[in-house]
């Protein structure tokens, strides 16, 4: 064939420097294996990706390269692409069917947050007051996390938590609903966030409000600053998803589908990595 | 053959021919642009917004404006799919009220009815401003959303209740029969009927309209209840397109809605505009979209090209009208 | 002293000027009469620099000008009141008159003080007795023309246009203005003078300029000519000016007003309107007079539903009593208002002619709930060719037509209701003689079919000329109710007259 | 003695009375409310807004919108982030400017001015709606925030940059200094000079004002301009409290602030209101935010609740002016 296959790559958003990464890994993974790739911005809304879905199916796109917006509310998209012949490899997040999609490459975010709800426990002893920050309310992957973590922290009743509030992922919300909280809850020992965007503002309360040396942090996701704050002491954990290995392995598996491979295992998990002072040499260089 | 002769027309069918020259750019460049199934595929894209927009430019024609379309689509999605799925059931009383799909539909339309007519109400009774009245059913409908979905989306909804978003009629995908239907009875109300000269009426001169015996209360609550009407078969669109009910669904659709309403000619000001002129401008939107997609344009680029088309489409039009 | 030449000005093809030549002197009031929407406003607005674009020549002081905006024609002294009110509604009477030339003390900061001062001054001068820190929203049209009148006088100008400067204001206030252009006149200003009261241009006029459909008819000392050749010149044809012979008044009683009280809106236990009751008789035309804020349209408005929550009356139709609480409640009681504001108050001027005039009468167009266009143009045909409204057709978007023409479209629509009572606030103000005259003849005729009407008005000549009957108003209670036949200027000024002053 | 003679201070107060009863309200549950250190806080967060809003004032005031603060502020923030920690390279030329944080402070305000004086040019020049242009002018000040960014937050600013943000100042925090010498200033400007009295005016009837000698233009750009400065100035207190620009910084701000400035009395048709009103709405909102968290409301009832008191707010608002 002389024209080369085209990959589309559509993400539930670029708002957010986590999915960019992800998203542009896998378009430079499927470019350089020879193929076009073009990046779509579905901003966090179901519907915008339908439309993205149609439009990549009708202008004849060969893959999706796929990072739903909700695990429910993609599946239908999912589903028109496969009855188009055209396969999905979704990436860190899943789509709530074994049917629709030809392999989903996922990050494991409910145990991730149980592993970092364990660190949790072990950090504050198992006692004292602690403050747990949302990601935005509507989207399932804040109540993956919570649910992770809560799994773990609920079983301890030293633990408690004082307050829960909704940042909608966004690092100033977060600052300025922690400072909001501090005035009503000074003593607190710890807060856990949703997302590392949250955790830095966060952080970024505390420090104001002098408290960022007995206040312990906890993100998720393995942002970049985030791992660098953790080298410094200023976050406690986080947990590393690896977006980039995630976005080739799914480039890869796009280039087994168009060389005839066909069984593709259905869900390949790949692990979130508990990331703290211990080990964070691990993860970054300087 | 003097060309001058068909000047009005020209300035009449002007955004018509910016749209014209905006595909005629997109298909030179991609060759999928100018496609039967891609025709249809913007078209059924925009559905939604042409049915938020009817309600809008009615709403805007009285003056007034609607920033609740966004989540009364979400919580009248939500609602006909919780509905559809769960009915209701009281288990104190060893109640279960099932629905069919025409019930959860007629709920979920009605829904959006009643929190349109709150809006309508809260504006005529109290003279809330419109902005401040909707802004906070914005905040609410959304709050009420979260409240029942727990935040979580409803999906499995069913094939047959998917057929309203996917299906197809007569050659013709569904949403846009709908939206052609919504639009077709628009143009009937705003042109042929008594409460469509009221709403021009109301938003050409408030006070005049009061002295010439028009019940403006009346007009505005029920302007306001077709919004959220329409709103609510919006969110039905939605919903089915999914399959699922998003508990976000509809964020910041207002804006769009808005933008097709001015782009297609409707002074905010009230009292002037038109229907047709407001599905023009969501085409133009629904092509530019679909375009920067179709073109490749990086997605950080698109918006900075969005954002430059409309203002262009928009001064061109201006410059054209001076001209005149 | 100001000359122009050969001036012409298309609206979109329209001709509205067409080759204008005339002369304005120093130490003369010039007077320009036509007919409404004969040029006179465009022409006034091309020498006051709202227009820029034209053709022909200006010549001011006799050098060639061309101004490009109103400021520039301001600063070489040309000044004007324009016809239609140009203030800010929510700015005070002193930030209008000083708008855009703004005095600032040696800070850069504005002098408040100095401006409110020479406020105050123009304001007495005019013996307009208002706090200057009022807002003009809160003060009536005929005040607001005044503070109009204070803003042209506030700079030192050479040539002050006056286009309709006493439409809204009554007598006591034009004699105040003449007064004004006397000594204006004395300290060798010139003055272009528009009205289409023709009285006062014999009073205040040295010279004249007859304009139609865009032309000088013919310019003259004003001594030289008498109202009817004035009359004439302007129509283009011979006219009958009305006269009234007799009273059409039947001895039914269509309406019957009793004890009606008008609580002020914003102060409690002040009254606008105390106790008042009269009555009007089938055909009878009942002229209401008074001053500038007697009340007589709040009266109106009243009787109209429009104050609900602050009237309190008892109001019978032919005996029966009825309740009024929505305009549209009195439209089906019989009841039409001419609004004394028909930009604000009667108007859709973004809307055609056609749809202003059947906006009252939609239901009637129905069939099956779809409105029936034909029905509406013929309805609409019918009162433009009735009232002679002048347009080119019945798609004519109503802002751009002429005072006058705006005026009729208005009656028209509450003609098609077929009321049995007609309240008309001020139906000819800024309306020229024809179509006053015209305008007249209406009112004569609808009485003659039995219909009740009810005319406020400030002009004296006006009422004494339609009326069968004049009621006097005063500070919001009856003074006086004459038969014309017992009625002359002198016994209706004395009852209008506040006795609190 | 006679109670009603004080009823014009009641009436002119109101808004003030209302904020007093909500603070009432929360702090009869919550003993940290009517802190010292809360009231700061508030303050602190509230500046950001204020900044804003005292802009987006003086555009309502002209009856015109300005729909791009939010995304201007993003652009500016990033802006001075990346000249304050990066610098302008340009490799090929081996050219490298450095920038001081007063240097980067400016060239982000210059550039908010800069897109202020893009709109307001759009929209006089070419007679573009105000909402088009600056709905435009969101997109694509998004975009390029997006693509000067990369997508990915400029962090780590230096302590020096963070005073602006975290700081205090003989007792009281910087951004709540900055943003009352920006109310100060806007309250000079409209009540006592030259330009306010045009805003007003133009507001008020811009057919008037242009025939008063008034240059229509001029005012409606400088009025843009400032909005666009203030929203730069916004941008920098973010940036600069965070630490950190976010690309997606400013997301929906201009509600917020519209909101501020409809709440405190300015009217969207223009030509009414004050600068007094707006951060007294703000004051509003930000308490409600505050008090909200502070009693620790679940995040699905905040928007319901944060809701219902808008309205409730305004409405007693307008029901009391009118018994007046
Ligand atoms: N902006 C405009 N656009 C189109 N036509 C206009 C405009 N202004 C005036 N005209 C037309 O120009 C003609 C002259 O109008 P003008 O206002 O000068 O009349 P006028 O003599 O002042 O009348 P009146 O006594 O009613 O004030 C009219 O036919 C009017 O309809
Ligand atoms: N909305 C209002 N608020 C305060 N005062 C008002 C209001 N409306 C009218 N008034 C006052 O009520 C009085 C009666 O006004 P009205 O308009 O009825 O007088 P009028 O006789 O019709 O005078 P005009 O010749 O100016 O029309 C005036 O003193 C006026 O200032
Ligand atoms: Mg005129
Ligand atoms: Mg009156």
């Amino acid at each position: 064939a002389g024209e080369p296959k085209k990959i589309a790559v559509i993400v539930s958003t670029l708002n957010n420097p986590w999915f960019v990464v992800l998203a542009e890994t896998a378009a430079a993974k499927a470019r350089s294996l020879g193929y076009e790739a073009k990046i779509f911005d579905s901003q966090n809304n179901t519907a915008l990706e339908a439309d993205h879905f149609e439009n990549a199916i009708s202008s004849g796109f060969n893959a999706i390269l796929f990072n739903p917006t909700d695990a429910d509310g993609s599946i239908a998209n999912v589903s028109k692409a496969k009855a188009a012949g055209v396969p999905v490899f979704c990436m860190d997040r899943e789509v709530n069917s074994t049917k629709a999609a030809t392999s989903q490459i996922l990050s494991d975010s409910y145990s991730g947050c149980i592993a970092i709800g364990k660190y949790f426990v072990k950090k504050l002893n198992k006692k004292g007051k602690y403050v747990e920050i949302l990601g935005l309310v509507g989207d399932n992957n804040t109540w993956a996390r919570s649910k992770g973590f809560h799994s773990v922290a609920d079983h301890y009743p030293g633990l408690k938590m004082v307050a829960q509030q909704s940042a909608d992922f966004d690092r100033n919300k977060a600052m300025e609903v922690l400072e909001s909280i501090l005035q009503a809850n000074p003593d607190i020992d710890a807060v856990f966030c949703g997302n590392d965007a949250m955790a830095m503002g966060a952080y970024q309360a505390l420090f104001a409000a002098g408290k960022a040396n007995h206040v312990q942090v906890f993100g998720f996701d393995g942002a970049d600053d985030a791992l660098q704050s953790i080298k410094e002491g200023k976050i406690k954990a986080t947990g590393m998803q690896y977006p980039k290995i995630m976005a080739e392995t799914a480039a890869l598996y796009a280039q087994e589908y168009f060389k005839g491979k066909r069984d593709f295992p259905q869900k390949i998990p790949v692990a979130v990595e508990l990331v703290t002072a211990e080990n964070i040499k691990n993860y970054i260089s300087n | 053959m003097d060309l001058r002769l068909y000047k009005p027309y020209l300035i009449k069918f002007q955004s018509l021919i910016a749209l014209f020259i905006l595909c005629l750019l997109i298909s030179m460049v991609s060759d999928k642009f100018l496609t039967l199934s891609n025709g249809w595929n913007v078209m059924r894209q925009i559905s939604v917004n042409i049915c938020i927009s009817v309600g809008m430019t009615l709403v805007v024609l009285t003056a007034g404006i609607d920033l609740s379309v966004g989540s009364v689509l979400a919580l009248c999605g939500a609602l006909t799919a919780g509905l559809l799925k769960n009915g209701i059931a009281i288990p104190e009383a060893n109640l279960f009220v099932g629905f069919t799909i025409l019930g959860a539909m007629l709920a979920g339309i009605l829904t959006g009815t009643a929190l349109g007519t709150f809006n309508g109400w809260a504006i005529t009774k109290f003279k809330v401003p419109a902005f401040i009245a909707t802004l906070a059913m914005l905040t609410i409908a959304r709050g009420l959303t979260l409240l029942y979905t727990k935040g979580f989306p409803i999906s499995g909804l069913g094939d047959d209740f998917s057929y309203l978003g996917t299906g197809w009629f007569l050659g013709i995908p569904v949403p846009v029969w709908i939206s052609a239907i919504v639009v077709l009875a628009a143009v009937v109300l705003t042109t042929k009927t008594r409460l469509g000269r009221y709403i021009y009426a109301i938003g050409g001169n408030e006070n005049a309209s009061r002295l010439s015996g028009i019940n403006i209360s009346k007009v505005k609550i029920i302007v306001y209840a077709i919004a959220g009407a329409l709103a609510a078969v919006g969110g039905l669109i939605v919903t089915s397109r999914l399959d699922s009910a998003q508990p976000n669904a509809g964020n910041s659709y207002e804006l769009d809605s808005i933008a097709a309403v001015v782009i297609g000619g409707t002074s905010l000001s009230g009292g002037k505009g038109s229907i047709m002129g407001t599905v023009l401008g969501a085409v133009i939107i629904g092509v530019l979209n679909n375009g920067l997609v179709l073109l490749n344009v990086s997605p950080f680029w698109q918006q900075v090209v969005k954002g430059a088309v409309i203002l262009l489409a928009v001064i061109v039009d201006k410059v054209n009208s001076k001209a005149e | 002293m100001l000359v122009v030449e050969n001036i012409s000005k298309n609206f979109s093809g329209v001709k509205a000027l067409d080759q204008i030549s005339l002369e304005v002197h120093a130490a003369q009031v010039t007077a320009i009469i036509g007919e409404n929407g004969a040029g006179k406003s465009t022409l006034m607005k091309i020498l006051s620099g709202v227009y820029p674009d034209y053709e022909g020549k200006i010549i001011f002081k006799g050098k060639t000008v061309s101004f490009s905006s109103p400021k520039q024609a301001q600063e070489c002294g040309i000044s004007i009141i324009h016809q239609e009110l140009n203030l800010i509604p929510y700015l005070s009477i002193t930030e209008n008159i000083f708008l855009g030339r703004e005095l600032c003390t040696a800070w850069g900061d504005l002098d408040k003080k100095r401006m409110r001062l020479k406020t105050q001054k123009l304001l007495s001068r005019l013996k307009l007795n208002i706090d200057p820190d009022t807002r003009i929203i809160d003060i009536k049209v005929g005040q607001q023309q005044v503070v109009e009148i204070a803003k042209a006088l506030l700079t030192e100008s050479e040539v002050i246009i006056m286009d309709e400067p006493t439409s809204a204001i009554s007598d006591t206030e034009v004699k105040i203005l003449f007064d004004i252009i006397n000594d204006l006149r004395k300290a060798n200003k010139a003055i272009v003078y528009i009205s289409h009261k023709l009285d006062e241009l014999f009073k205040i006029a040295d010279r004249y300029v007859i304009m139609r459909d865009g032309r000088v008819i013919e310019c003259g000392e004003i001594g030289e000519i008498k109202a009817d050749d004035i009359i004439h010149k302007m129509v283009g044809r011979e006219i009958n000016l009305i006269k009234k012979e007799g009273s059409g008044a039947g001895p039914e009683e269509l309406f019957s007003v009793k004890d009606l009280c008008l609580k002020h809106p914003d102060q409690k236990h002040t009254y606008l309107l105390k106790n008042i009751s009269f009555s009007l008789n089938k055909g009878e035309i009942l002229g209401v007079f008074g001053l500038m804020g007697a009340g007589r349209t709040e009266l109106l408005e009243s009787l109209f539903g429009l104050h609900p929550k602050l009237m309190r009356a008892e109001l019978k139709i032919e005996g029966k009593v009825l309740s009024i609480a929505t305009a549209g409640d009195a439209i089906k009681a019989g009841l039409a208002l001419v609004p004394e504001d028909r930009k604000r108050d009667g108007l859709l001027l973004g809307l055609d002619v056609q749809k202003n005039i059947s906006i009252t009468t939609l239901k009637e167009m129905e069939n099956l709930g779809i409105l029936e266009i034909g029905k509406e143009a013929r309805l609409s045909d019918k009162y433009t060719a009735e009232l002679k409204i002048k347009t080119d057709s019945g798609k004519q978007v109503a802002g751009n037509l002429s005072g006058g023409n705006q005026q009729k479209i208005v009656i028209a629509k509450w003609l098609a209701t077929h009321p049995r009572i007609f309240l008309l606030d001020e139906p000819t103000r800024g309306i020229d003689v024809n179509a006053k005259n015209e305008i007249y003849k209406l009112i004569l005729g609808l009485a003659a079919q039995g219909m009740g009407i009810i005319m406020v008005s400030s002009e004296l000549p006006e009422i004494l000329a339609v009326s069968d009957r004049v009621m006097v108003l005063s500070e919001g209670t009856i003074t006086a109710q004459i038969p014309i036949s017992e009625a002359n200027e002198a016994c209706i000024l004395k009852a209008a007259i506040p006795k609190s002053i």
